[in-house]
């Protein structure tokens, strides 16, 4: 579905991705690891347009490298950001309101949905959302990008600041997200929630992958563990 | 002091709310001087406009002022503002007493606050138009005549002007109508109002049949356009209806019921007539500003009579000069430099073939209803003149 | 594009810097002798005093002020009051200590103004910054008593003795009076930037929630800023007032505080020294963009549209982001590029302002002929060739001018580059 | 009693007036947060430009093809240069539209000169919407329209008669007040533009990812905004006068009543208007000074105190200003303005 | 009677009409190091938010070292000797590293809103900045701006401005929120470290952390501390575990980065 090839990424005039290549299949959850500043983040603005890139992405047979973000989102790919974005003035139902596309027909999620997934949502459903706990935020950030029905959803940290339980919750929500057929690009900095759920491990270091394989086959690599990953 | 070359700066505004004034005031100066230099003139000299833009601020006058002596200009000719006029009078005393030998005269036009020949008066200032002590002198005695006059309401712009008006209205209308009533007593800042209908119901309400006013511009023209829409057909006595601006913006309304007081008018006739009709073919502009010929009148002969175009010189001799004008003998009073000039009392009414100027194409003219004499507006002054020397 | 560059103080560069603006205080009016330019070089001094305490609150404080005039004006009109006393014997201070008076009453009415309006910060400051200043300039008009009605107050700055000849009657001596005002407050209100009190209005600026958490109160240190602001405000308005001895409505109005706001931003309110620019630019505009042309309003809002747009740190950043390639021995590689921007931008300007003064002619002032005057030569407005001259020159001055842009852009990135790399260099070298 | 019902329709309509200059600005503040200084300038084209369509296609095309016009002209700022300012931040901002107040007025009076042109509203509206008559006999009544002279005069002298007209202008106008305010209103709470502005402002980034065009939005927005004040410069033109000094005159009473309201309250804005324009009408009736306070109080006043110009000031001559000391008040006592629910 | 270092009693706190806190009752010795862990939503941010300041208490006291400071503002609580830090980085964007220090300890240090004397003059000032710029390990970024630097840097600095002014009693919101592993036990011990002899207390999710650094920890869960204790013992309590921990802890823990 999603097709990377030899992308290059740049802020201003510094050179932060050079020549990343991997791909994401229908339905697959593949998680994107690597330490702080090697650029996974960076990979995921470069794919909804967001910072200047070179090279292809392709989504669907259909090159998106150069799109705008609000085209690209039309197209069926959902981001949710690191920072957690959330609009701090809207109320959080105001704030799943603008996840929704223009002119969404039957969309697979509806706000029920959401409110039984993170049953906190519905209870402060009114509330401005700026005002919200850190972990209510980062739930809500997940939900408003699904509103948008993508296909594909690339999520950044999602499990950043939230309590242990709530971290495994999500995780099966991923796995959910994944039986309903929507692929998940999983940025994670947790080794231990990303090798469970996910069905393919990607390992970036200093702007390019530096491994591709299953989370057994990562969990086996303990050079590419201790020179990419944790110490 | 034949075919000397003589500069007057011209310090108005020619940007921001009174540019169209300024500007139009500019033209004529400019017009004037072409058609008074050389030979027209009793002095033989050429007068030459220099112009600086003072954006209606004191402060940029003085600049103005300070950029016109470095040219070598010597006669000052200013008009619009009293707040400006009063800052040249000051400046200019003090630069004659500093610099001898630099002497400069300033010509005023059109600024009418009375205090500039009375406690402020400078032997270097000469007033060419009325000041408003005459003016309301000249109003209240046509309105004396006038029985149906029984409540006046004073509404005026709150700012020195405005509040000159309504203070002599009220001590002429005292002395000289004492059976008519001020049923009201108005004072709104200056160019802030956008709606007047609150103060024509209060007019309205206080049942006056005539209201007096010096207000100018928007103020004037809305405050009457409120009136005739909320149905007021009081009378009303005004300033300024014939500048800029004005005319067009009362359009058809208000005819017969606006007046207004001024030491000239559209349908004057004579060499003004032609002069008026090819200013109005060169700059597609209505001239209205007849103290500009009355102060190239009075400079030229003042300069015949001195021979010479030395300020101090043309000053001794232009105090006290009578002298032939457009609107009948003039004389500049030597004990204050306040005009002695004939006023008019018009009326703003459908032009037709015996006033047919129609100003600003509405179609409209100010038809002359009396003529006052000099000495009728003529008012007294307190002046103690500091002649230099 | 907000090229950071801080001004490492060298004590000797600072001293270079202060002497010669010391320097080029005494020297100016004897460079520019004519009566309007002494005249318009004691304005400028006024101006800079006034436009840098309008920084302590926009560019140091992040105060948007509408209202900045209330205080220099106010000041203006309490130092005419004093001027007044003394020449009627009254009061018994020396006319060169006047504006200290205006000083001290700019700072009174910013104690008592300054105490409502600096509770909020924002745009609600901004907003009754302006509601105040409407007021007092609504009141400028109605008290007379106080105002002196639309005439103002005007007073004779000649008076009480005369101290070693100086009487302040000639423009000369009120100009070395206004210099030495000028030299003192900017070395004032530059030390009072390295103060605690002055970098915590900086911090306030940035981050007025943490500040709370450090110990201060924000709405305490915007009103102490506010008021010594105000101080310096009725000191350039105090020498306002000798310099023109008149003060009327206008120096509270809204235009005032308007000017201030514009030019200290075109100046470059990120800088200390960007409102001196400003300032200087301001009379410069005034005075002397109206005299040279009528279109001076046009020009003024077009420069203002463009500043905003393509140099919003104001020329104080341009100049700086300039010094930063010098100071990298880098300004001779893109030199020739300044030149051809420079040169392409003035063939463009000039067929542009042609026909700007042009279509001005036609509007205002056909019936004196059709003849313009413009950078020494005569266009004729009505005639198509003079229109097609014009138009022609100005598009090939565009075409030109974005060839010489574009040019331009690539080298400075590229230096840029070079500059960043060169400073990680250092950074890791150290 | 007829005093009192033609004040109170005189500052409703005043207040309405100022609502219909002000709900452009409240607009493009409340969403985008620009203090657009330059509104008053489009409500100045407006006028000019309807002035101009006027003499061409006559008013009622005019009436919907100027604010078009003025729209496209906003959105075309905003496209090309507001854009480009807007990450700079609010001041930046405010300065760009404060430089485009003075190209603008200088290109008007370019193109129509630097006095006054005369905007005469169509026949329609030159009259009466209808009139009040106040029979000393008979009190009161009201006739549509204006009223017959012979119904306005009484043969017998000591009946007293007065008929006070209200003019149609002023009804249209207090109609398409209200129209926009609907028209807002909807605008609004109808479709989510309104969220994503208020989203964009602070995280552009993250609304278009979420698949909305924000620099069309805003555009769109600010065409909307400057739209509205070509409506508005359309009555307002005919209604009073146009000319170059027309947006000076109002430039800074609509912030007031956006502020006042409470920035980014619609119905704020509106309250704010109509309170400002009540107050302010009825003041302009009260001559009442301290002089007379302290008169009716009792208390002797020197003749010093008398002349002062202070206490001789009058509720009336201060109408005028009062708006501006409302804005003070209010941002001290409630920053968030009368319905805000945000400050600044 | 000793007097705690930081004591609540019954606090509470509405907003709107929810009770967000709801009778919280803590009491903390000087010198410990208290963890407040708890789900998402529970309130551990709003109590500090009360504690510092930020919002005035719908009912109850807090007391810093016996005194009352509730429905004080903020800077008249730093005064008296509490400080804290930030959930989502809070520091001075636009000044350098160092000035960012500087500001935080102007006011301890007595200068309070002086225009008189030069910051260079300042001594004791700058050489507590200077010390403090090397605890925090940013004394190469000395001159950068704040809003330059990354992100772990950025914390560290904020953690610097938090202790800048010497409180006695400091808070600190997932202080190390976004960090890596690495980095995150490298943070651990410079809070340690700065925090010596100091009361603290820190909200903290990463269990790894809570247990490195904390003597007690207290469990909020829905507005209310539902287990005040060593670490052991709120590790064995079942109700904690139900509420909060989740079988993952079992695995951090056993994974043990
Ligand atoms: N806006 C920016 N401008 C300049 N450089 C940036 C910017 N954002 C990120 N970088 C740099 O790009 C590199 C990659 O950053 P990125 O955010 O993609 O890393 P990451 O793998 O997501 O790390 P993290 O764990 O911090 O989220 C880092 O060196 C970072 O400093
Ligand atoms: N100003 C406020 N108005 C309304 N509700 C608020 C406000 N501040 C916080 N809340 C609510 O109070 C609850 C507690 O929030 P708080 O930030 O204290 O949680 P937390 O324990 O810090 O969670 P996290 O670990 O996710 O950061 C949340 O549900 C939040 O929505
Ligand atoms: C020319 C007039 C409209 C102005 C008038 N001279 C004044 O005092 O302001
Ligand atoms: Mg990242
Ligand atoms: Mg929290």
């Amino acid at each position: 579905m999603l097709k990377i090839e030899n992308l290059h990424a740049y802020y201003g005039k510094s050179h932060v991705l050079h020549g990343v290549n991997f791909e994401v299949g229908q339905g697959e959850i593949v998680a994107l690891l690597g330490r702080n500043g090697s650029g996974r983040s960076t990979t995921a603005k470069a794919i909804m347009g967001l910072v200047d890139c070179q090279g292809t992405i392709d989504w669907n047979g259909q090159t998106i490298q150069g799109k705008k973000a609000y085209e690209v989102a039309h197209l069926g790919l959902g981001y949710v950001p690191e920072n957690r974005d959330i609009f701090p003035k809207l109320t959080v139902h105001q704030n799943l309101q603008l996840g929704q596309k223009g002119g969404a027909k039957n969309a697979r999620w509806t706000f029920d949905d959401m409110y039984t997934m993170f049953p906190r949502l519905k209870e402060r459903e009114h509330t401005e959302a700026g005002v919200l706990s850190g972990g209510e935020q980062q739930m809500l950030t997940l939900c408003r990008t699904l509103m948008g029905d993508p296909d594909l959803i690339i999520i950044d940290e999602p499990t950043e600041g939230l309590a242990p339980k709530i971290v495994e919750l999500v995780g099966q929500y991923l796995k959910e997200l994944k039986n309903r057929g929507i692929s998940v690009l999983l940025i994670e900095q947790k080794l231990t929630i990303a090798m469970n759920i996910s069905d393919r491990a990607l390992v970036m270091g200093h702007g390019s992958i530096v491994f591709e394989g299953t989370p057994a086959e990562l969990r086996e690599n303990t050079y590419i563990r201790k020179e990419w990953l944790e110490v | 002091q034949k075919g000397e070359t003589v500069k007057i700066a011209h310090i108005d505004p020619l940007s921001g709310l009174m540019a169209p004034v300024g500007t139009n005031q500019l033209k004529s100066f400019q017009f004037f001087a072409e058609k008074f230099s050389g030979a027209k003139n009793p002095a033989g000299v050429k007068f030459e406009i220099v112009s600086f833009d003072n954006k209606l601020s004191p402060a940029e006058s003085l600049n103005a002022l300070k950029a016109a002596m470095d040219q070598g200009v010597r006669y000052i000719a200013q008009g619009n503002g009293s707040s400006v006029a009063g800052a040249l009078i000051e400046a200019i005393n003090k630069h004659n007493e500093r610099n001898p030998g630099k002497e400069i005269i300033f010509l005023n036009y059109a600024a009418v606050d009375p205090d500039f020949t009375n406690s402020k008066c400078s032997y270097w200032h000469f007033r060419f138009d009325a000041d408003t002590s005459m003016k309301i002198e000249a109003m209240t005695t046509f309105m004396k005549d006038d029985k149906d006059i029984k409540k006046v309401y004073l509404f005026n712009q709150n700012y020195s002007h405005g509040q000159q008006v309504a203070k002599y209205a009220k001590e002429n209308l005292a002395r000289k109508r004492p059976d008519v009533q001020i049923v009201g007593e108005d004072l709104h800042p200056l160019a802030q109002v956008r709606d007047f209908s609150p103060y024509i119901a209060k007019i309205k309400a206080s049942g006056a049949d005539t209201v007096i006013t010096g207000n100018w511009g928007s103020d004037l023209a809305l405050l009457v356009k409120a009136a005739n829409e909320a149905g007021y057909t009081g009378k009303f006595y005004t300033y300024y209806t014939g500048v800029t601006g004005t005319p067009t913006a009362l359009g058809q309304g208000g005819a017969g019921r606006v007046y207004q007081i001024a030491y000239n008018h559209y349908n004057m006739g004579g060499d003004m007539a032609k002069w008026m009709a090819e200013f109005k073919t060169k700059f597609n502009d209505d001239f209205y500003t007849g103290s500009v010929v009355t102060i190239f009148n009075g400079l030229s002969e003042a300069m015949a009579k001195a021979k010479s175009t030395d300020p101090v010189k043309v000053a001794a001799a232009l105090e006290g000069l009578s002298y032939k004008n457009y609107n009948g003998e003039v004389e500049m009073r030597k004990t204050d430099h306040q005009l002695q000039q004939p006023l008019y009392m018009t009326v703003w009414q459908k032009a037709d073939k015996k006033y047919p100027y129609s100003p600003e194409n509405t179609g409209m003219t100010l038809a002359p209803v009396k003529e006052f004499p000099s000495y009728v507006s003529s008012t007294p002054t307190s002046c103690q003149m500091k002649r230099p020397g | 594009m907000s090229a950071v560059y801080k001004f490492k103080p060298y004590n000797v560069g600072r001293w270079v810097i202060w002497s010669l603006f010391a320097l080029v205080l005494v020297c100016a009016p004897l460079v520019f002798t004519s009566n309007l330019s002494t005249t318009m070089l004691a304005q400028m001094g006024i101006a800079i005093i006034a436009c840098l305490s309008y920084n302590m609150l926009l560019g140091q404080g992040g105060m948007l002020s509408f209202g900045h005039a209330v205080y220099t004006g106010l000041g203006s009109y309490m130092a005419m009051h004093a001027l007044n006393a003394v020449s009627a014997g009254q009061l018994g201070i020396p006319v060169s200590l006047l504006p200290l008076v205006g000083g001290v009453a700019g700072m009174g009415f910013a104690v008592l103004l300054g105490y409502v309006t600096t509770r909020k910060s924002g745009t609600p400051f901004a907003m009754i910054t302006m509601g105040v200043a409407e007021l007092v300039f609504a009141m400028s008009l109605m008290f007379s008593e106080f105002f002196g009605g639309e005439a103002g107050v005007s007073g004779n700055r000649v008076a009480g003795q005369p101290f070693m000849g100086i009487t302040f009657g000639p423009q000369v001596q009120i100009y070395y009076l206004i210099a030495i005002y000028t030299f003192v407050c900017v070395a004032l209100m530059y030390a009072f930037t390295q103060t605690p009190l002055g970098r915590m209005l900086n911090a306030v600026r940035d981050n007025p929630e943490r500040v709370e958490f450090i110990g201060y109160n924000t709405q305490r240190v915007r009103y102490f800023a506010f008021i010594i602001a105000g101080f310096f405000a009725g000191i350039a308005g105090g020498l306002g007032a000798l310099n023109f001895e008149i003060v009327t409505a206008e120096v509270v109005g809204a235009g005032r505080s308007g000017a201030y706001l514009l030019f200290t931003f075109l100046g470059g309110a990120t800088f200390f020294f960007g409102p001196i620019l400003g300032a200087i630019l301001m009379i410069i505009a005034f005075v002397l963009l109206s005299e040279l042309t009528k279109a001076w309003l046009l020009y003024l809002g077009l420069v203002f549209l463009f500043m905003v747009m393509y140099a919003p740190g104001g020329i104080a950043s341009l100049i700086m982001m300039n010094l930063r390639v010098a100071k990298f021995g880098k300004l001779r590689q893109i030199w020739t590029s300044y030149l051809g921007l420079g040169v392409t931008a003035i063939v463009m300007l000039a067929g542009a302002g042609a026909m700007i003064e042009m279509v001005y002619h036609l509007q205002l002032n056909s019936a004196l002929g059709d003849s313009v005057k413009f950078m020494g030569v005569m266009l004729n407005a009505k005639s198509l060739d003079s229109w097609f001259g014009a138009a022609f020159v100005m598009l090939t001055g565009l075409g030109l001018f974005e060839l010489a842009r574009r040019q331009y852009s690539l080298e400075w990135g590229e230096i840029q580059t070079e500059i960043e790399k060169e400073i990680k260099r250092r950074e890791t070298a150290v | 009693m007829e005093f009192f019902i033609i004040s109170m329709l005189n500052g409703l309509s005043y207040g309405l007036l100022l609502f219909m200059l002000s709900s452009g600005l409240t607009l493009i503040f409340s969403m985008m947060g620009v203090l657009n200084f330059a509104h008053a300038s489009f409500y100045m084209i407006g006028a000019y430009f309807g002035f101009t369509l006027n003499q061409v296609i006559g008013f009622w095309p005019a009436l919907v093809i100027s604010p078009l016009l003025v729209g496209a002209c906003g959105a075309l700022f905003e496209r090309i240069s507001l854009r480009k300012v807007h990450p700079y931040g609010h001041v930046p901002e405010l300065l760009v539209t404060f430089g485009l107040s003075y190209v603008v007025l200088e290109l008007v009076q370019l193109i129509w000169g630097r006095t006054a042109v005369e905007f005469v509203p169509p026949e329609l509206l030159r009259g009466s919407a209808f009139t009040l008559i106040n029979h000393s006999v008979e009190g009161m009544r009201l006739v549509w329209g204006a009223a017959p002279a012979e119904l306005c005069s009484a043969a017998d002298a000591a009946i007293r008669v007065v008929c006070t007209p209200f003019p149609a202008t002023r009804a249209f106008m207090m109609l398409i007040a209200l129209l926009m305010l609907l028209s807002l209103w909807l605008l609004l709470t109808r479709t989510r533009i309104g969220l994503v502005i208020q989203a964009a402002l602070t995280h552009p980034e993250m609304v278009e990812s979420l698949g909305h065009n924000v620099p069309r939005v805003f555009m769109l927005v600010f065409g909307a905004g400057t739209g509205l004040a070509g409506l508005a410069g359309v009555i307002g033109g005919s209604t009073f006068v146009t000319e170059p000094a027309m947006a000076a005159t109002v430039g800074s009473v609509i912030f007031v009543v956006v502020v006042v309201g409470g920035m980014g309250s619609l119905s704020g804005a509106f309250l704010a208007s109509v309170l400002i324009g009540v107050i302010q009408t009825f003041a302009v009736a009260i001559d009442y000074s301290f002089l007379a306070l302290a008169k009716d109080m009792g208390w002797a006043l020197s003749a010093a105190t008398q002349e002062n110009t202070f206490a001789k000031l009058t509720v009336s001559q201060v109408a005028p200003i009062l708006p501006y000391l409302f804005l003070v008040l209010i941002l001290i006592f409630r920053p968030k303005g009368l319905l805000g629910t945000r400050e600044g | 009677m000793s007097t705690y270092a930081l004591e609540l009693k019954d606090l509470r706190k509405n907003f709107g009409k929810t009770e967000i806190i709801r009778g919280v009752n803590l009491a903390v010795q000087p010198g410990e190091r208290v963890a407040v862990i708890g789900p998402n939503g529970a309130g551990k941010s709003t109590l500090f938010n009360l504690i510092s300041g930020r919002f005035g208490p719908t009912r109850g006291e807090i007391l810093l070292n016996g005194q009352r400071i509730d429905h004080k503002k903020p800077y008249e609580i730093n005064r008296m000797g509490l400080s804290r830090s930030f959930q989502i980085t809070n520091i001075f964007p636009k000044l350098s590293v160092f000035e960012n220090l500087r500001c935080a300890l102007l006011w301890s240090m007595g200068y309070k809103y002086t225009f008189l004397k030069f910051l260079s003059g300042l001594k004791d000032a700058n050489e507590r900045a200077e010390q403090l710029m090397e605890m925090i390990r940013l004394e190469k970024k000395r001159d950068t701006l704040a809003m330059n630097l990354t992100y772990a840097e950025q914390r560290a600095l904020e953690i610097g401005i938090t202790i800048a002014g010497g409180s006695d009693v400091i808070l600190l919101d997932e202080p190390t929120a976004g960090m890596s592993k690495s980095e995150t036990s490298r943070f651990i011990h410079l809070i340690k470290e700065v925090t010596v002899g100091k009361t603290l207390l820190t909200v903290e999710h990463d269990m790894g952390v809570v247990f490195g650094l904390a003597d007690k920890i207290a469990v909020v869960v829905y507005g209310e501390v539902i287990a005040f204790d060593t670490p052991e013992a709120v590790r064995a309590n079942a109700k904690v575990q139900e509420a909060y921990l989740g079988s993952s802890v079992a695995d951090s823990q056993a994974g043990g980065h």
